[in-house]
Formats: C-alpha cells, structure tokens, sequence
C-alpha cells in the first residue's frame, strides 16, 4: 500500500477516496471546474447556464452567477483571484466580480461556441478559442477585441498562454531576435499545435504530429516544453527552441480530452474518454 | 421524383409494434438520445440504418477504425426506409457539421417493390443533403440474404440497380459496393459470413466494411491534405520571415 | 404441469413470418446447421435461447470466456419459447453428451401470460433434460426492459417468480439471476447497459454474463477436481511401486 | 523473400504454394491424410465411410478402400508400407493390404468412435484410443485385444508409440529398472498425459499441466522429450527423465488440433482452429 499521510511528503500526493465532498445544485452536467488561485473556493460551469462558486472547505454553496443564456463551457479565475471569466455556447464571454457575483463585462463577436477562455500571467488580456475556427485577444478592461487570428482550419480546442520562461525557447525556436510577446499557445481539431506572437501579432510556430483532434495543451513551469493531449490516445511533449516532437506517450486508451500540470510539484494528470484519470511523474 | 404520399416507403413513418411490445417506445426513446448525441458530440461521420449499422458497434473494428474518426452510429433494429426517413426530418441530421453520413437501409421493406424501396433510399439521401450541405453521402448496396437464392436476393439486386442509376447525378453522393462475393459459386451464402443468413459475422463486417473505411479515410483525408498543405505553406512563411 | 396443448407458449412451433420475408426459411437453416453442429462438434456446453444469447458470440468474452469450455450457441433472434421448445425436441438436445445448458428465452412472448411463458420456459426445460440426463440446466432469469417502467418488465419479473417456484424442485437445475441492477434508482435503464433499451451492450454483457461464466466454472470444475484428485492418487500409486 | 529453390537447402523447405494437385472424389469431409513411407503414394480418410489411396506424383486416384459403414476418423501406415490401418466411428479398425486394397482384418471391441489407431515400429502391435475413454492394444495378425487401459477420466483424444531412444529417459522419469516397454503415450480431454508401460501392462507416468483437453502428441526424435499441443492453444514441451513440463508455447489464438515432428529436419508444425498452421522451428 501507499505510505500513510504523515509519512508521505508533500509530492507524494494524489486524490484518494473517499471524497471530501459531493456538491449538489447543478441541473445538467458541469463541464468544467477550477480552483480560486488564493482562497478555499472552486468555480464550476454547467450546462445549465450558471456558475457556482462553493467552499471546498465547508462543502457550502456561496453563489451562482446568472446571465449565460446557454451552456457554460469553460471557467477560468485570474492570478488574483479577484475576478473570474466565463465562456458560453451563447456566443459570448462574461467577466464576473468574485466578491460580489456581478457580471461586470460582457465581450460579443465569436460567430459560434467558445470552448475555452484563459486570462493572462497578469490579467491585462483574456484569449478565447471558438468553434468559429479563431482565437480572439480582448482587452480585459475594455469591451475591445485586440486581435482575431484566422490560421486554424478547424475548431480551435484549448488555449495556453506561455508562461515568461517559456519566451527565450520560443524565440530561439523561431529564430527570432528577442520578442517581448507575450505568446499565445492554441490546439485545434486540425491537428495543429500554434505558437502566437501577441505582440507582433503574428503566428510564429506550427507544431505538427499528432493524428486526430488536439484537446488540451499546457506549458511546462520551466518553459523549455508544451505537453499537448489528443484524440489520438497520445500525450506529446514539444521541444520548443527546436520546434519537434521529443516524446510520444501512449497515455490512454480512448480519446484524451484534457490535461493540467501541476504548479509546484512534477505531476501532470490526463483524463480520457476511456473513463480514467492518471497522474504522471515528471523525472 | 423520389415518390410522394403514394409511396409508403418514403413517407417517413415512425415504426410500428409487433402485437403488444414496447418496440415502438423504446424505438422513440433511441431516436431521442440520437437527436441529443446529434446535438452535443459534434460528429464528424453518422452511421444510419437498420440493425446491419447497429450491430457494427460490437465489431472490434467500429473501435479501432471509425471512432478515432469521431463517427456516432444512429442504427435501429428491423428499421425500414421510412423509419429512417422519420428519424431524419425529426432532428437526427440536425446541427452537426457532418463530413460524412454512411447509409444503409431497405433489406427490411417487405411488401415494397423495388422501384418503391430504392426512391424510399433516395428520400432519406435528399433528406440529408438538405440538412448536411457539406457532408459526403456514402450510401451502401443492399447485401444479399438466405441461405440459398431467394426473391428478396433479386428484389434488393433490382433496388441497388435502380439506385445506381438514380444517385449517378446527385453531387458529393456514391454508392458503394460492400458485397466482396458472400454468394458461393453454388448459390449458398456460408455461415461463415452470415451467422444466420442475414446478418454479418465478425468475419463478413471485416470483409463488408473494409472498403467503407478506405473510402471514408479518402473524403477525410482530402480535408487532412488541405491542412497539411497550408501548414507547411505558412511554416515556410514564419520561417522566411524570420531570416 | 408444464402446460398442454392449450398454452401456445409451451406448444413446439417453428418461427412464423412477418409478412413476405424469409425468416422462416433462415430460422429453419440455421435449425439444421445447429443439428449438425450438435452432432459433430461434441461440445461440453450448448447456450440456447433468443437474440440475448447470439449476440454473446458478438462479445470478446464469448472467446476469451466460453469458447474455452467448448460452448456452443445455439441462439436466434426475436425466439418465443415455442420456437426453442421445437427446436430441442426436434434435434437440437440430441447425441451431444453435455455437462451444461444455458437457457433464456421468454422476453419475447407479447400476448401471452406470465404462467404461460414460465409454463414454456418449464417445458423446454424438462425436453432438455430429457435428451441430455448428464447436463445441468441454467436458466437465466427474464432481464427487464425498456428505457421506463412498463408492463412489460411487471410480466417478465412474474414469470422470474413463477420459474424460481416451479424449478426448485428438479434436479441438477438451477434459476440464475443475470440482472445486477439495470434498473437504476429513478426507474430507468440506461443505454450504457442496453443500447436500445432491450439488448446489452457490451459492458452489459460483461456485467450480466459474469455469473454465468463463474457458475460454469464451478460445475465444469467439479468434474475437473475429481479427475484431478485421481490423477494425483494415481501418480502417488506409481511413484509407491517403482519403490 | 525466400531464398529460391536452388539456393535452399532441404531444412529450408516449407510448403509453398500453389498446390501441386488437388484431389478430389471424396463426397463428405476429410478427417486424416497419411504419406506412405517409402512409394510417393498418400491415403485420406474421410467422413463419407471410404478411404482413398492417391499417386502425388501423377496426381492419380489409385485405390478406394470400401468396408466401414460410418466415418473414418483416422489412416494409418506401418513402417513397411505394405499395409495400411483405420479407425471408424463405426467402432472398429480395419487392417488394409495396400497392394490389393483388401480389409483383411477387423478388430472389434470398442463401445464407441475410435478417434486414432497406431501401429508401433516393428508393427506387430496396434493401439487405439477412443470415446469410451480407454486405450486398447491389439496384436496385429491376430483379433485379439491384448490389453484396455482405462484409466483416462473423459474422451482420449491421440497416443503415441515411444520410439527406442524414449526407453531410458521414461524409465528414469519412473525410477524403474531398465523395463524392456514398448511405451505408449495417450493424451485425454481430461487434461492429462499418460505413459504407458506396454510390457508391464500398467500406467506408469501421468503428466498435468495443460489446462485443456489434450489433441495431439509426438515424441522428440532424440526420445527425451514428449511434445503435446492442446485446446489450452499452447505447446508444450516434456522432460520425461524429470517428469516434467520443460516449456510452454503459446502457439496459437484458438484451439491447436494436432502437431507432427519432421522425420529428418529439426521442424514441429501445428494446426489449429485459428486457421493457420505454423512450422516452428527447434534450435
């Protein structure tokens, strides 16, 4: 058996059973869930067109964000926690006060769903990725839309934004002289893995290999690597300051529809359709 | 034309009960879970049929060779033309953005002559190029049945002339031959490849279905190539610029 | 009793036609093919019954599971219980020297009464263990049905108690519960277990069959226990001579 | 590709197709085919009562063999050619004179299908194994069944004469004085193997360890090793000396039905269900 829970260091931790809590209010499935950076709270968006904010410490449920008119696909908070955006097969992304539950901002113009919407490091920017086959940057502050990139032929899947270590790989990968981007990462159901340039506006990287739709991306913590997963059963890792594929994983059995890396332990966890969740060890 | 209120095997009719079963219930409730597959798992292939579709999804071919293709399967037991054409105009073929519908049905329309199965298939063809404007239509031959030579061998051999004729001039439609020879020079059609005369073995769908997935690997990759290309196209452009 | 000739569910009758196909014809071929098979293949184990039990020979388990014991499956879809009772009294039971047989029929009964069908199912029982005086008999217990609660379920879960009274008197026969809770809490069945709400899927399959597989076992076992305790008596007999 | 004909040496050759004849005349299933030892002629039994005896190398039919009155499971030669023995479901063997084509003998005694017959090397000896679970020895020019062993728990699928060289490795897998044998190994649907001591009349070794009914037996050429092949889809390889399974083989995905060893070259080959047949090379 595993060592118990005083002898096990802090890496050594993985979800066991029993669970802490099952929380219920939803009326239709939840498709996505998120921890609040700083406090005991997540964030989960349903089907049902709401958000719920819980206390994970408590189990008690603190409020529901109404205003979708359809499904909400993908929640997301801000470093600070003080802020959370949503995106929704309405069309339209919603910037929600944390502490007060109010929708302050409201972004019109994808031409169909959102799949997924992520603030940057400093939450100036939010990018989205649609199944309108563009990613778009909007303007945290403003209602404007920065940017439209049209290079995927397909459905955009997921969004990563680089982190500020991953910049010197890109650029040496890009043979570029230093660009202060920041860089945008976004997979799609074209097979594509793409590398955007926000300063320069520009597409700078086009990362071929995997054989089916690419539905999760995340960038390794020291910025060297991008660990992609896909309909294709696989977890790949790209090198970025060459630009190629390093390692194939044969991860799952079924599709694999989602990764994450973990902040400060060398962990990073898959979920499939083959109706698994595994953790790896980075070494 | 493909037959108006005249023609009982195109005009979409739900199915009906044999005496006092729930077919009829169970039946609507499976084209219920079609319709919301239709709506939240964003396909990109639809099998539809009768329960030669259907019983492709125990084959370890449907895992192996069609699901990476992110292919759902609508196939019903016993279903005849009209069933499906019911399912088709009532959500089945709704909001999806197909690249491609795989069709079989009309082995099961007894009492139908030929000429009324093979534009009850042409109906169901129209009904879907109506709602799935950019998908390829891949309609399969009726199969033959029994052990030995029957009437219903020369009524779906008449069905699959007729519709050769008429799905010649409808754009992005083929019909498509899944018949690798099952009738024996002497007539019979072995066990081997219909466990029960009618419906295929593991060993007949590897046989029958074999040339569904070349075909559907070319309309897919047709669209893969594209992409390729352009990706390739724009590597070289990033790496242009960037000299 | 087992019901006379007044009780149609218990009366030897071949498959009837639905209107002008060529079922009968079909059902009488693959009738002759499991004869034979009876005959030649001299199999350990025969599964017999409707469509439930031939789509097994569709599963992975069936090879990895049954195949092994040399089991044979002798089902046919949409069977009543006069259809297999005809089938078993007219060859299907005889010359093979069998250890077991697997039966379950009676789903398919509409229009008749729960004593009728248990009354069927009792008769081919008792026509099997007639021919084959060797063999434990399995009978599975009816499975419910349909997506809600219907009439249908409430008929076959009374013939499931009509069956565990009338069997428990015969000898080497047992009534085996297939059913691990299909039925989920708010009354449905999902399509997780029965794709159309009538026939397993193939987790069904695994979840509902795995009894069978482990009640097999034990009765193929026993004969194994004993051979293998003589065997072992036999090699201490040689190893005392040759000292 | 293989090297071709005159490049090969004979442990090279393997069948190739295609066929040089296909015989045909029989009206029902072939159950067994034998070579003649020394004239290019071969015999097939077959479910139609008849066996036929045929040229390959004119591809003639040469001879029917008429007398069971249901079907013949198994043919075989004595080391001479000169005559020929069968086993029918009809319960009997006959004895064959291979030049005229006479039944000149007819061994009745088992209750039910014979499934093989063999006759040892000198061919004075005949054994049989059958459906009513024994084995019998007859004498060959008399009727006289010289001896049924019933030890076998369930139907005894095949046997095999020990060739000379199998004497020591048996006698000291048995701690037996040299015993002069002959020795006759039985495979059974009960699992086991069994040697046979044909001198002492007695069962004098029981091997264990397939877990399936056993289909087909042959003795190593060198004599120490027994190989078995069985519904368990594997092969197995048998230490007589140590009284011992030496190897398993997963030879085939479905039942294995029967094996034989090249009289000259180092080759097993095996058949199965599966519908492939393998030459496996020893080494």
């Amino acid at each position: 058996g595993a060592p118990t829970r005083e002898k096990r260091s802090p890496s050594e931790w993985i979800p066991r059973p029993p669970e802490k809590f099952t929380l219920r209010g939803h009326r239709a499935p939840i498709n996505r869930v998120a921890f609040h950076p700083v406090y005991s709270l997540v964030a989960s968006a349903s089907e049902d067109a709401t958000i719920r904010i819980w206390d994970f410490d408590t189990g008690d449920h603190e409020k529901t964000l109404k205003g979708h008119t359809d499904s909400v696909q993908d929640v997301a908070f801000d470093n600070t926690g003080k802020w959370l955006v949503s995106s929704s097969r309405d069309k339209t992304i919603k910037l929600w006060e944390v502490s007060t539950g109010f929708c302050v901002r409201t972004f019109d113009g994808h031409r169909e769903w959102i799949r997924m919407v992520r603030p940057n490091q400093d939450g100036t920017l939010l990018a989205s990725c649609s199944n309108d086959q563009t990613i778009r940057v909007w303007v945290t502050n403003s209602r404007e839309c920065k940017m439209e990139f049209r290079n995927h032929e397909h459905v955009v899947e997921c969004i990563a934004w680089a982190p500020p270590t991953a910049a010197d790989p890109i650029c040496e990968g890009t043979d570029n002289k230093k660009s202060p981007g920041p860089f945008l990462a976004s997979g799609s159901r074209d097979k594509t893995i793409r590398i955007f340039d926000i300063g320069s506006q520009s597409c700078v990287m086009v990362l071929v290999g995997h054989d089916n739709w690419v539905r999760g991306l995340t960038f390794h913590p020291s910025g060297k690597y991008l660990l992609s997963v896909s309909d294709d059963k696989t977890l790949r890792v790209w090198d970025l300051a060459n630009k190629r594929c390093l390692k194939v994983l044969e991860a799952h059995s079924h599709f694999c529809t989602s990764l994450d890396f973990h902040r400060s332990y060398p962990y990073v966890v898959t979920s499939s359709v083959d109706q698994s969740v595994k953790v790896w060890e980075c070494r | 034309m493909s037959g108006g209120a005249a023609n009982p095997a195109a005009t979409p009719t739900q199915c009906q009960n044999y005496g006092d079963d729930d077919r009829l219930e169970r039946w609507l409730g499976l084209h219920r879970r079609f319709v919301s597959e239709a709506q939240e798992k964003e396909p990109d292939v639809v099998f539809i049929g009768d329960s030669m579709i259907a019983y492709l999804m125990y084959q370890e071919m449907w895992d192996r060779l069609f699901v990476p293709m992110h292919a759902l399967n609508f196939g019903i037991m016993a279903e005849r033309t009209e069933n499906v054409l019911w399912r088709v105009v009532n959500g089945e073929m709704d909001q999806m953005n197909l690249k491609a519908v795989v069709l079989l049905v009309g082995t099961n329309n007894h009492g139908n002559t030929s000429e009324q199965v093979a534009d009850g298939i042409i109906a169901i063809v129209d009904a879907i190029k109506e709602r799935q404007k950019n998908a390829h239509v891949i309609v399969l031959k009726l199969l033959p049945r029994g052990e030995k030579p029957n009437h219903i061998r020369e009524r779906n051999a008449q069905v699959n002339e007729l519709l050769a004729k008429k799905l010649v001039s409808k754009s992005q439609t083929q019909l498509l031959n899944i018949d690798p020879g099952f009738v024996q020079p002497d007539g019979t059609i072995s066990h081997h490849d219909m466990w029960d005369y009618l419906h295929l073995t593991k060993s007949g769908y590897i046989r029958g279905f074999e040339p569904v997935h070349e075909l559907l690997l070319q309309i897919l990759d047709e669209e893969d190539e594209k992409i390729k290309r352009n990706a390739n196209l724009e590597e070289l452009a990033i790496a242009e610029e960037g000299n």
